[in-house]
This record gives C-alpha cells, structure tokens and sequence, in this order.
C-alpha cells in the first residue's frame, strides 16, 4: 500500500519514549474507552500507487467524456471550451496548488499577485470596480450578491428572472431557507424577462403574491439560461425605479462581445468561471465570479486581494479589508465563506492572460459564429422549433418533436452529448420537449454538421 | 510608459528581490499568445451576430502578452509562493500535510475532468460509483448514516448542516421555536458565521480550565430553544473533548442537534467516530484530513454526513446505487435542496477518493496515530520555551502562547512567525483559537519526519532565545519583508486600474 | 549523523540560502516512498530465484527517503535552477528560445509515450508516419534529399554524418586516401572531436578579418587527401559565409563533401537552405532550432539529412513510406548501420514535430527574421559600449569582446556574465568562439521580446560602467556564490560516497 | 497557427527603423540573391495549437500502447515498468526541463545536485567510483566504454559478447567504422559467453581470426540479451589473464539481486538507465549510464559533477575535469559528446529515490518472480522449448513451434505483446522460432496466465 507517512519503527518507538508512553494506542487514552472504534474501520485495505491509479482508470473509463468518447453541444453554465497547455502547465504548478491561503504574504506574493491580476481583468470584463479573489461557483456568487443586496437595501425581497440557471435558482432558495430572503420568481417573455411593468397584463405580478415587499435586489442572467440576450438597460431601469439593486449574473465569454453589466449600470456582477481555464470536470471545481461597485466594497464577500509596499518600499500584495472576514467578524460576519476557489482562479487568470485582450474577443465571436451556424442547422429540421424568439449569442432553446432526455439518450448513441433538456418552467405544461444547446469555438463545421443529421435522424424516430 | 521587460527574472528569488511586473506591465498592444483551431464555421463579423445595442465598442481590455511572457510570469510568481512541497507547513487547524502526486493524476485523467455534468447518468456510471464509495466510506469514516458532497468547503457544510438542522426542527413543528445554536467560545469563525447566515443566533459557551467545553456552563445555556450545537472534536486547542457523551446526551435531552465541525478529523480516524460520539451532522474537510491540495485557498470540498434522521434533508439529487447494480440520481424525500451549481467540487472529491483508496483502513489509522504522535513530541519539545497553556496529551495539534515571551523579549506571536519564515519554515497559525493570548496553534502533520519536527523545534527554540527588535526586522530572506496592511485597507487598491 | 530535515525549506531561495541536502543527507534507514502493485504472482524469496554466486549479500543502498521529503528535495532543487522558464536565456549557439508547452503536451500522449521499439509494424503507424513527416519536412527545410532521425544530439550527427562521408568516400575507393577534414578555426569544439572519432584528421582553416573562412586560405588546404569539410552558416560569429557557393565548388571540385553543422539553423529558416549552398550532409540541432528543451544537458536530436548520392549510406533502418500508404522500415542498401539502441529520441521528435506543425512554414520563416532581428537590434544597442571585433550585419546572433573593458575597467567576460546573473539574466556563452579574445556571445532568440532585449542592454551598459572590484564580487544574489572550480578538479569529489 | 514570436508589427517597424533597415528582407541582404529560398518553404501552414494536438492524437491513436492497447510482454532493453506519479510531477518540473548545460554553476545547482546525486546512486548499483552524468543510451555507452578501453590500454581489440544487444552491437560496429577498432565477437553456448579457453575446440577462436592482436577489452552484458545470467568471475579472470579491461554493460534493475559488476572486478560498467524514470517511448530519450574505476577518471566521456564550495564555502556542485571534454579537447578529445540525457537522468534519480534501497530490490525481485511464473507457464506449453538452459532473472529466451515474428503478430491480436523474435544469430540456421520474454513488476499473474492461454493457441494455428 501507498504509505505517505515517514516514520521508520525506530523512530515511532525513540518518539514514544520521549513523550513517556509506550505504545501508540496511550496517544488515544484521553478518548473514553466507550468512544473508541473496536476493530478499525470497515475500509477496504490500501493499495499501491499503481493500483490506485487503475483503479480510478476504470473508473474514468466507465464515464463518456467530451472529446474522447462525445462531442459535446452541452452547455447551461459548464462549456467545453479548449483549455490551453499553459494552464495545465503552469497555473498547476506545485506551489500554486499545494499554498494554503496567503497568511503569510512575504511567501505568498506568488498567489496574491496572480489574484490581484484575477480581479482587475474580473473587473474589466465585467465593467465593475471591484473583484474578491473567487466564490465556490455561480450558484454561491449568486447567493452571496443576493445577501450582499439585501444587507445594502435592507430589503428582504430579490426579484429572480427564470432566465437565472435553475440550479442557482434552487441554491437561492436553500439558502433564502436561512437568511429568510424572499425570492420572487419573475418570468420569461419569449425568452427574455418581464419585469413587472412590462408584463402583459394576464400574467401574475410577482409583487401581488402577498408577502413580498419592494424589491432590494434584482436578478437577472446574461445572457440567460436559454442563451438569449436580456436586456440589462430595461432592468437596469426598473431597478432604478423601485430602488433595488441590479445583479447580473453574466457569462464571462460573452462580455468578450457583449456590453458589460457595468455599462449598463449593474451593481454587481457574478459569474461562472469554468470557461477559464476549467474543463467540465463533472461540475466542479468551478469558479465563482464576484464582482461590484466601489461603494459595495465593504461588504464584498469573501477574500480580497489589495496592493500595498512592504517596510523598504516594495510593492506588495496582501489580503485586504479582513475585518469583513468570518474569522473576524463571527457572528456578524454577511458571509462565511473561507476557503474558496483560489486555484481555480489562477488557471482562470493564466487562461485569459493566454487569450488576451484580441483572443477574448475571438473566442466569443467563434462561440457566436458556431451558435448561429448550429441554430440554423437545427432549425432547418423538420418538427423542431426555435423555444424563444429573443437573439441568442452562445446557447439556443429549441423545441424537439420528441421528449429531450429521450433525445439526449438517443444521440450519446450516435456519438454527441446532445445538449440539455429543459425542465417544464421552460417548456410549460406541455411534452419536455426542450433542448438547450451549446456552441463553442471547439465546434468544427463538420462536427455541427453531423450533429445535426444525427438530431434529425435521432428525432424522426418515433 | 513602455512595457516591462517579460524575459528579466530578477523577480525570481534566485535571481534577485526585485517586484514582479503584472501582466499589464508586460502587456504590449497587439501582442497576443492565443490561437484558435481551424473550425471551418463560416467566419461572420461581430455586428451580423449582435444587435448594435448589445455589442461591445470595444474589446474588453485583458492583457496583450506572448505565451513566453505569460510563462515565464507566473512561473517566476510560483518562485514567489511558499508551499508544502517547498517544506513544511505547521499551520493549526489547517493540515497541511503532503498531497500525494499519485492524486493529482487520478483526478486528471480525461475521463473524469472531460465529463459534463449534466450529461445522462448512462455516460456517468463511473462518476457515480466514484462518488458513492466516497460517500460510504466518509459515512464508515465518521460513523454516519448518509452524506451529501456538495458541499464546496468547509464552512460551505457547515451552512449545510445548519439548513439541515433548520429543516429537521420545522419538519417536526420546531422551526420557529428552536431559535439558538451553542458555540464554543474556542471555535473557528466561520462557526458563528454560519449560524448566523442559517438563520440562528449563537450563543457562546465558554471553555474550562482545561480548555474544553464547560460542561456546566452548556448545560445552563441549553433549553428548548436551542437548535443544535457546534464542536469540533478535538476542538482547535488540540483536545479530545472527553465530556462528549455527557454533552450529547444534554443537547438530545433538550431536542438539540450536535453539528461535528471535522475540521480536526485528522486525529481521529480510525480512532473514533463523530457518530459514536453522538453527533447528528457532520461536515469534513477534505482539504485537511483526505489530502486535496489547498490551492492557494481552495478548491476544497466539505462534504456533510448525517444520522438516519436527518438523511431524507439532503441536498439533492445524491448519487445512488441502484437495485439494479447501476448507478442514478436520487432525490431524499424532504430536501432541502442543492447546495452547489452541480455535484460539488467533484475533481477534489475524486482526489480524496483516491487517497483514501490508497490509504485503506488501517493506513487511515496509521495517519492519526503520526499526527497525534508528532504534535505530542513537538509539544514535549517545546515544553519550558514557549507557554504552554494547556499542557496535556493534544491530539493533532497544540497550541503555545507568546505572552511570556512577550513579557521577557518583547516577541509577540507575530514575530515568531516572521522569524520562522527566515528559518525556512511556514509559521504556525496566530492568534487563534482566540481564547489564548498571543497564541501560535501548531499542527505538524503526519507526513513531517521526526527529523524536520527537531529541525522546526530547534527554530523555535532560537527564536525565544532572540530579541524583538531582530525579531521585528524578520523576514529579511523573503522577496518582500513585512507588509503595509494598513495601508493596503487604508488607500484600498483591489485592482491595477485603480492604482 | 542523524538525517537531515526534509521539510526545512532554507536551501530555496525564496526562504533563505543555505545548502540543500542531499538524498543520503535525507535517508532515514527503512524509510520509503516506494509501494507495488498486487499481482497474485507467487511471492518466491530471491534466494529460490537466484543463486547464492549470483545473488548480492546486501541491497544495493540507493536512499531511504519519504515521498513527501523526495518531492520537497527536488521541488527545492528546482527553485536553485535558472531555467528559460524564469527568463532570457542569450546563450550564443545554444538558441535557448520559449519551448512552447502544447509541444510538452503532444509529446506526452500515452500513445506515443507507451509505444515499446521493437513492436511490429502494424503496431507503430503512427509513429513511423510522424517520423516520416518530421524526416520529408527536415529535409525540405534544410534543402536535402533524405535523413536519418537515428543521432540523439549534434555531436552524434556530426559523428554520424562523419561515417556517411567515409562511407562515400570508401564506396567510391577512396577510402584509404581521404584522410582529412577541414574545420575553421571559429568552430564548436564538437567539430574536431568528431572528425578525430571518424577516423579523419583535422585541418584547422583559419577566419579572415571578416570572420569568415578565409577561402585563399581554404584553397590552399584542398586537395585530394580531402574527405570534406565541416562548416556552419551562419557561423559561430553568427556571420552568414557569403562565399559559401565559391567554397562548395572548390571543395567539390577536390572531390570532397560539404558538412553543415546546423546548431545555427535557426537564422536562416525559410530563408536560405544548406542544401542550396551546396552541402551534402547536414545535421540539425532540434534541441536549439526546433524548440526541443534542452533539459539541463539533454535529451536533444541530431538528425542528419543528406543530398541523394548519400542516402543509400544512411543508417538504418529508416521509417519509410511504403507504396500501399502504409508505413514500415527500410535498410538503406549500404547503410552505415545503426548509430543509436532504437530509432533516436523518439518523443523528442515527436517534439519537433509538434513544432513545426504548429509554425508551419510561413511560421519557420519568421522565427528566423525575429530571431536575426533582435540579435541585430541588439548589436546596435551594445556599439560602443562593448568591442564588437566584427561589426557587421549579422544573422541570429553576434559575439561582443571585452579586451576593452578588461584594459579600461579590469572587467573580463567571465565577469559580465556574474554580473549578468546579478541582473536577472543568464549570461551568454563566454570564451567561445576561441579566435575572439574575451568572447561574449550572444543569442537572443526570436522569442524574446523588444523590452526583454532592452532590458538586457541596459543591464550590459550598466555592467560595462561598473567597477571589477564590485564585478568580482558577483552574483551575490543566487543561492551560492562562485563557486571553487579549481578544488572541484583538484579534490575530486564525484559521489557522495567519495566524500 | 500557433505564434511564439512576441513582436507586434510596430515593434519591428521600431526595431527595423534602429538598425537602419526599412524591410525584414534586408536583414538577409548578406545572403547571395542567388541562395535565397524563392517562394518559401514547402511546408504545410502552422496550425493552431489545438489543431496541433488534435493531429498529434491522431498519430498517437495509430499506434498500439502498452497499457492502452496491449499487454507488454517485450523488453530487450525496453521494459515496461511502473513510472511513479513524482517522476512526472517533479522530474519534469520546467526548471529541469527548460535550462541547458550548467555552465554558470551558481544558478544552476538544482540540475548539478541532482545529476551528483544520479552518479552517486549509479556508482551504487554498478559498484564503481565514479560516474558520469549519463550519455545517450546503452549503445552510446557500449561504444564509450569501448573507446575508453582502447585509448587506456592502447589495444584496439574488444571481444564482444554475442550475448551483447544486437543493436549495440551494430551501433559499435558503425562507430568502430570511424575509429577502426576491432571487434571480435565471441559466442554463447547454452545461453552465456564462451570466451576463447572455454570455447568447445570445434568452435572457432576468435583470436584466430587473423588481424587481430590480444584485447583491450572485454564486453559482456549482465544478465544478457537472452535474459541469461553471465559468469562475470569468469569473465574477469579472462580478462586479468589477457591484459583486457572488464566492461559490463549492466541491466541497472537486476542488479537490485545481482552481486553488482564491480564486486566482480569490473573496470567500466554502463547500462541502459530507462527501468528507471523512463516510459517506453518507442526508444528515447532513453539513459546511458556509464561508471568506471576511479583511476580512469581522466578518460570518463561526457560530464562529470563534482562537489566543491562557494567563495563563501557553502557545498556546492560544478561540472569538473572538464579538460577531458571536447569543448576544451577539441581533436584531442577522447569523446564528443557534449548535449547529454541530462533530464532523463534526473528522472532516474527521481525514480530511484522513490524505490529507496528497499524498493530497488522488490522491484528486482518482483521482476524476477514474474519471469520465473511466465516461464513455467511458457514452457508448460506444448512445442515451446528453452532457447539456453542457463539461469535467468527477468527475461528469458524460448524456442517457438513456429516462426517468432507470425507469432508476435497474431499475439497483437490477442492484446499482448509477446516478446521480441530474435535473429539468426541466437536461432541458428533453422527456422527464425526464436522469442525473448520480459516480465516486469507490473504483470499480474492473471495477464501472464492469459498470455500463456494466448500463445498456447497462437502457436497451435498452423
Ligand atoms: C476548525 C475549522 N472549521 C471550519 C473551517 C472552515 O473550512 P473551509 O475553509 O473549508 O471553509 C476551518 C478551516 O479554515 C477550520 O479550521
Ligand atoms: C555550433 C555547434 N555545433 C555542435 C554542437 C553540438 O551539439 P550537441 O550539444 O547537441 O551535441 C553545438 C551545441 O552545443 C553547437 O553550438
């Protein structure tokens, strides 16, 4: 078996002798007899490295992977995008991953400066003045941006767009199951939101369900869960008008085209970072985006990174404002977020500083090129439909003449994770009949193409 | 100004003191590393893809540098950056302990980093199983019935745990009457934090003379109003909590829940068991105890483990063995929904995994009984030089004051730890648990040898014996010596664009 | 002595400057990293497997160090290492350009990797279609009829490329009479080396006061006692030798053969071809021109490509192209025979295949511009601050003296060099060519930028107005100082054992 | 396509403008019109770096892989081992793999430590003094060897044994081309080296061959190329009788058993160094490994590290004896190796360090109890003979029911690579039936029980 543990018996035993006890069972004698386990743990005996490392192939083997076994137009927060060899080689180094957090900022100007630099482009692509140094994901930013609006307003109420990913919409709501938020769910209009005043008249106004007062927040995702574009002007606009604050959550590639949030007045913008420099890995680790407004600053969750010289005058970096910080603030702490995602945004600062200021904008262009030649592929198929008029600029909403999972199924036969099915908040009562798709700039002609024989094989089946 | 010099590496320790350019210093208009795959994808302009309203004026600013720079950048940051692969790591409360190289690569096999997550579980049979022998093994780890691994990090469980809480005392008629959860006053901050963000008041209990929860005190803060308490178990002095049954026994008298903070895991395994301790809920870092590099300050991941009682208010979906031998997604019955975008942060739950696979049972204990062992040793060692607050059997870690070395040199905890890093080791954690004056909480891990336990014990010996205004200059060896916190919160500069 | 500790991190620069252990500092007897997989295979003792004449009565003693310690002790190593990683590298001759990291990774794929040379044909298609790739692009960048891609560095090549001149001359009956090689005196010391191991003797040509070969001189060396000569073009000055075509006739006409040694390819990619100039034998230096990192002394590759009265001597066997599409090998019909165990550094090939795909030809040639760009720019930038003995336009790299420095100031090359180091610099090759006296020689590569090769002037302008006192001094920055080269040879102290 | 070039296009107007240039071409006016590439290269454009990954897989999905596609069973001095995880993460760390030579010692101690540490653990294995910091592979190393013995003994005669790698062999014998040595190759009966007085008199001296004089060396491989264990006291009292250095050309894993050459009196060992740190690689960058006795040192080929200390004298290493060395030797060089395998090198130490002393032998050992099953199993098949009845360790030699080469073939089909079919030279006359079989620590039992199943059928085909 692997042993990480270096101590010869020799060694164990002089140890022993020093502290005065005799065997390494004395260690535990504190522990009452009653507490402790007889017989060891029910886990099976260790194994070499080697084994180790078949075992887990075998595991791997038994998933489908992008590239190896599928090509993927999945997407719905978690894109395969290329990752350069330069992240793997360099933002994986050993001190970046094995540094606990910056305590020590004399030894840890290496992850402080590469944070540092995360925030400022974070803040550049998001058009927002300040960055922390990385939440757990989008979900959590979400969450932490909703804590954050509603201790600034004192307003319990946040707005949520049902363009916001559902599954931070049900993170929303967990949480909302402790901070006591009320959470108004506010609908798509063919396929961006309507807020209240612009709701046609025969849908229900959220703000007539009874318990919620004015909003303190807004949510709103851009571009939203169906890909299409909201727009952040008009929200902005009714965030002004009923005194909350605007949050977006906003996909990090496409403000490498897309006005920033910022330049529509957001008051904080979060985000998902896997497109930096994360494969798919199954969801996680990802990176949690978070950014805001000067004003905001002191209740910016999580870790920030500041400038500042060191007693001869040197620039330096250090963990800043900590008296936000749980550790400090305890129980008056608005967030409790501790450990974050630091690696995760280094590959992400390593990612974009690969791509730049012109490759950002490349990148976004292909994802839009490749969803533009996409959607009109799929929608050339007889029986399947566009789910939303609204333009769309990565990701698209289409209507399938058969269930979508069934669709999904179907097509990892024919080589393609299809793409995700919607739930019936996006399709209504009728068949599940959605599908959401994703175009990156991996996407090949030929790989679209196929896809889309494949789909129209895959759907006229009955 | 004209951009820095990307190939000068007096940045890099080796090569001198100097400040490392950021990467928009080294940023030169119209430089660029990146190229894209040919696509064949027909090549429309922005402005046929994007509405004028929507479309950027410009491109979002990034950074203008070749992939030589950008290398040798962060190369030369990473040159800058301590790390247990540099030496040891003696940071209490935090583990720092090797992280097994063969992990690294059984996390990054393709067939595990290249999978969507929300692909059908037809294509994620083996993550499934992954994440299910996982989960059945932290549950025989901790002694529990379920658990969930969404949860991101430690303090992420333990907001889980506390909704978990929340939901079984609504579940059962409570929710509004169980208003409180009980704290140390020894515990780590995001303990309170949590309670808070959960919707619960906290309620500090104190510590006795030995540095345990005062039995007496708990039992006069407990009542019906009282949801739960939180402990870690050896709390962060390093102490087994020897009164555990006595103090379970009061919160369940009362309709309390006990929540295990595992962040002291470490010590234990295979030694004992929350769950035989008579914890409900449990969370764990397997950043610390399972070996997930810390990353500069994550990704961890903070898995939560429940009794039978509390299992149907997992988050979901939870990863299931199927009747059939395959693997699904299951929804517990009274969830009280996801905690995370997806699964959790599932790379650092394979890595985990694959230690433990490596470890086994029995090397799993073996991991205790070294951590126990060498904190025992170093805290004998130390004994006379350093105060010693609580000077008997710790567990993992222990905890020294500075107060008398305070009062005899003028050397406060900080500067022990400034001189440490001139004697090539990470300092201890400071002033935490905050119960002890000036304290250094020190937890050497299992993987240090005796031989660097005698090397770090004769730095800190040296130490004591040096004078504060020596100790003040210290660290005179890093590339930058102490640093303007004040000034850095004072002319708050959080991004290059604001400087 | 009790081992040394392996977590005290004062031997990495960014902590401290002490001495790093060694492995045998760092054993502990019956510590170990090392675990095995379960095979079931039966669990024979060695002594009913080998015999007692044949078995060793002890183990071989190797080290007995923890895994965690191992990688601190080459993580800490790894930190005393100057690499092209950390920053400029202007090593004349050596063409220490960015090694791009997608070519570590395209030569990291198990396929290629995991490939055993002796498997049969049908199993290495692959492999024999990049070898043939690699091998038709070498030789249309060097404008040659066909190569081996068997020799592992240039000295290998030049050796090989030696035999195939003998081979030649043999075949055509002349092989007891061409008993010499001709050489300028400006060439790297692997030149004469080789020719003296290929059986031949050296006539040393002497440079004109252009820094060319001084062909009246040549003219007077030729004559049928000839076997070839060995030339590089652009030449170690990093002059191109206008007169090559004049050369190559005479030497032709003598009956002998053209050899380029190809360490300075990088010049003219694109450009010009040595097979245009009239060589028939050319070696490549993958390691500098094809971005092949040079690892700390290797591995590299020496390909050789010939003109088409050569190929049937090459070494064999050759991957081939057969006339089904298909790939296998191919015995040259007089091959030399093998010069290397398998078929060369497979996955450093594999590496410059991955690099040169990734330029493509287009690429190659502005790898070639940058590079005779910023070794001009530089040039410039030095006049009159350093002697340049042959100012003239020159290709990828020019070589400064400091006979005037060393009359002014006392400084001499080796003393730049320190100071460089002092700057954040490596330093150039010094004392090479042997006919420049005080030689500094310098490449800056096309990977370096404008402001890298600013940088690197002022740091030269600066050392050059520097006093020798201060210059001996130097490096004072870097983890030892200089070190006693004389003691090295005089106490030899080549293991740890010999201490 | 992929740019490592930094200049943007105004830099080089800028730069161009300095020298006094107005166009890239008149960089290379000093380069006759006539010799200048008209047209430019015929070279496919470069490609993007995904692209260039994409193609090297698909080159690298054209071969078979040990572990991916088959189950190695070849050696001849190419095993497949186990490469631990910390040779990967710490050996190719950029430091290493980026820097060159250690000609400017003070910023260059990580690679001389460690290559002193590498000629430390070499000396070890082989018993010898000192070593050198390594040279391109078994072959080179044979061929070192051998012109070290020529120049120290002035005798330019080498027995060499047939039990010698053919291709090192070969490889001796193109350089012996260049230097004109006389290589004479001595014969195996049953399996290990037959010098001259041992030679059954039928069998021809190979001092009788005509010009050669008595010998400045011996060759011998240990164990040989059939796997066989040579009598390496037989070997030195031969070679003390005639005056002949010893060289062994070593397997460096075997030796974790063996009694090491220079406990038998050897005067120079070398040894193919993969087993140690290196995948296969279809043959390099492999590891030659070479040690000798401490009074040959001045004739060592390649780099040697030595220790010393600093002007502040604080232990440091610094290549030495470098007057042997071509740089400085020029014609009167020995050697002309100057790039080495340096990397690879530090791999092996990396490696090794991770085996330990213990580690070493267990992985000798393992090797040896694998080869002792897979022989029994091999043997136990109907038609499959022993090729030479001496003891072996890790590798062994059998005669085959039908040629090797057909069997290898059909064996690649059944997912195992068999061995490899040796040549006439160890067959004899009579059909080519010859196969060596390695087995590492790596076989299971069960994958040596289905390669004998395997060949079982695979020999019964007709
Ligand atoms: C005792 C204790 N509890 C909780 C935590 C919080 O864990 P995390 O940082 O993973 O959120 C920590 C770690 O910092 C800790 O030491
Ligand atoms: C001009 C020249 N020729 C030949 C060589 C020898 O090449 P290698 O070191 O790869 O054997 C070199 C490199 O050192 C060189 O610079």
């Amino acid at each position: 078996m692997a042993d990480f543990v270096p101590h010869t018996d020799a060694e164990v035993a002089a140890m022993l002798a020093t502290i005065g006890l005799s065997s390494l069972d004395e260690l535990f004698a504190v522990i009452p007899e009653a507490l402790r386990l007889a017989g060891g743990l029910d886990v099976a005996p260790g194994l070499s490295e080697a084994d180790v490392l078949d075992r887990a192939a075998l595991v791997a083997a038994a998933n489908g992977a992008a590239g190896r076994d599928l090509v993927c137009f999945a997407g719905g927060g978690a894109y395969d995008h290329d990752v350069p060899a330069v992240v793997r080689r360099v933002a994986f180094r050993s001190e970046f991953v094995t540094a606990y957090t910056p305590y020590q900022p004399e030894v840890a100007q290496g992850v402080l400066q590469a944070l540092f630099e995360y925030q400022t482009v974070v803040c550049r692509l998001f058009g927002m003045e300040v960055a922390n140094a990385s939440l757990y994901d989008g979900a959590s930013a979400c969450v932490e941006a909703a804590n954050l609006a509603v201790a600034a307003t004192g307003r319990s109420t946040v707005w949520v767009s049902r363009g916001v990913h559902p599954h931070w919409r049900q993170v929303l709501a967990t949480f909302a199951g402790g901070t006591g938020h009320d959470l108004v769910d506010v609908p798509l209009v063919d396929g961006t939101t309507a807020w209240p005043d612009d709701v046609p008249t025969d849908a229900p106004d959220p703000r007539s369900e009874g318990r919620s007062g004015p909003p303190g927040a807004l949510l709103v995702q851009y571009p939203n869960h169906l890909g299409c574009i909201e727009d952040l002007a008009a929200a902005a606009e009714v965030a002004r008008r009923t005194g909350a604050l605007l949050l977006v959550a906003c996909d990090p590639v496409s403000v490498g085209l897309l006005r920033s949030p910022g330049d529509h007045g957001a008051d904080v913008v979060v985000g998902e970072g896997q497109p930096f420099g994360t494969p798919l890995s199954f969801g996680g680790p990802y990176l949690g985006m978070f950014a805001c407004t000067r004003d905001l600053v002191r209740r910016l969750p999580g870790r920030l990174v500041g400038e500042t010289v060191d007693v001869d005058g040197r620039r330096a970096y250090v963990t800043t404002l900590r008296t936000r910080e749980q550790d400090i603030r305890r129980e008056k702490a608005s967030s409790n977020v501790c450990t974050n995602q630091t690696l995760i945004a280094v590959a992400a600062i390593v990612h974009l500083g690969w791509l730049g200021t012109a490759g950002l904008r490349e990148m976004a262009l292909r994802c839009a090129r490749g969803t533009r030649y996409a959607r009109q592929a799929v929608l050339g198929i007889d029986g399947i439909e566009p789910l939303a008029g609204a333009p769309v600029l990565r990701e698209f909403a289409v209507r399938l003449p058969v269930a979508a999972d069934v669709a999904v199924e179907r097509m990892a036969d024919e080589g393609f994770l299809a793409g995700i099915a919607l739930g019936p908040e996006y399709t209504g009562d009728g068949p599940a009949d959605g599908l959401l798709i994703a175009v990156t700039e991996r996407r090949t002609r030929a790989e679209i193409d196929a896809y889309a024989t494949a789909l129209e094989k895959v759907v006229s089946l009955s | 100004m004209s951009p820095a010099a990307g190939g000068k590496a007096t940045s890099a320790p080796l090569m001198g003191r100097d400040e490392e350019p950021t990467l928009f210093d080294l940023s030169s208009p119209g430089r660029r590393a990146a190229s894209f795959r040919h696509t064949g994808v027909p090549e429309w302009e922005a402005d046929e893809l994007v509405a004028p309203e929507h479309l950027r004026d410009q491109p979002a600013p990034v950074a203008e540098v070749s992939e030589r720079d950008l290398v040798a950048h962060f190369t030369r940051l990473s040159h800058r950056q301590y790390s247990v692969d540099l030496g040891a790591y003696p940071l209490g409360s935090c583990t720092m302990k090797y992280n097994p190289k063969l992990c690294d690569e059984a996390a990054s096999l393709p067939g595990l980093t290249d999978v969507h997550p929300a692909a059908p579980v037809s294509l994620i049979q083996g993550w499934l199983a992954l994440l299910v022998d996982l989960e059945e093994t932290l549950c025989q780890v901790t002694g529990m019935h379920a658990a969930t691994l969404q949860p991101p990090a430690g303090a992420a469980g333990e907001l889980t745990g506390l909704l978990l809480m929340r939901a079984w005392h609504t579940w059962r008629g409570e929710g509004e009457t169980r208003r409180r959860v009980i704290i140390p006053d020894s515990a780590h901050g995001t303990n309170p934090a949590s309670v808070t963000l959960g919707g619960y008041q906290v309620t500090t209990v104190a510590s006795d003379e030995r540095g345990c929860v005062d039995v007496d005190a708990l039992r006069r803060c407990l009542d019906h109003d009282v949801a739960g308490i939180m402990l870690t178990n050896p709390n962060t002095l390093g102490l087994f909590e020897e009164d555990i049954a006595e103090i379970a026994a009061a919160v369940h008298e009362v309709g309390g829940l006990l929540y295990y903070d595992g962040a002291n895991l470490n010590a234990i395994l295979g030694v004992t068991r929350p769950g035989d301790m008579g914890f409900d809920i449990v969370h764990m870092n397997l950043h610390k105890t399972f070996a997930v590099p810390h990353g500069g300050g994550g990704p961890g991941a903070g898995p939560v483990a429940v009794s039978p009682g509390l299992a149907p208010f997992l988050p979901g979906p939870r990863p299931a063995r199927l009747a059939d031998g395959t693997f699904g997604w299951d929804r517990p019955e009274r969830s009280i929904g996801r905690v995370h975008s997806w699964h959790g942060n599932a790379l650092a739950l394979a890595r985990a995994w694959s230690y433990i696979v490596a470890n086994g049972g029995d090397g799993l204990r073996r991991v205790a009984e070294m951590a126990v062992l060498n904190a025992n040793w170093l805290r004998h060692r130390l004994r006379g030089v350093y105060d010693i607050p609580y000077d008997r059997p710790n567990m993992h870690e222990f905890v020294v004051s500075a107060t008398g070395l305070r009062r005899r040199n003028g050397l406060r905890a900080a500067d022990v730890a400034k001189r440490l890093l001139e004697e090539g080791f990470h300092a201890p954690t400071v002033y935490f648990p905050l119960i002890v004056d000036e304290a250094l909480m020190i937890e050497p891990t299992e993987t240090e040898s005796l031989q660097t336990l005698e090397a770090l014990a004769e730095a800190l010996v040296a130490i004591a014996a040096g004078d504060a205004a020596d100790a003040h200059e210290a660290p005179r060896t890093s590339p930058v010596r102490r640093v303007d916190e004040a000034r850095a919160a004072r002319h708050l500069i959080p991004t290059w664009d604001a400087r």
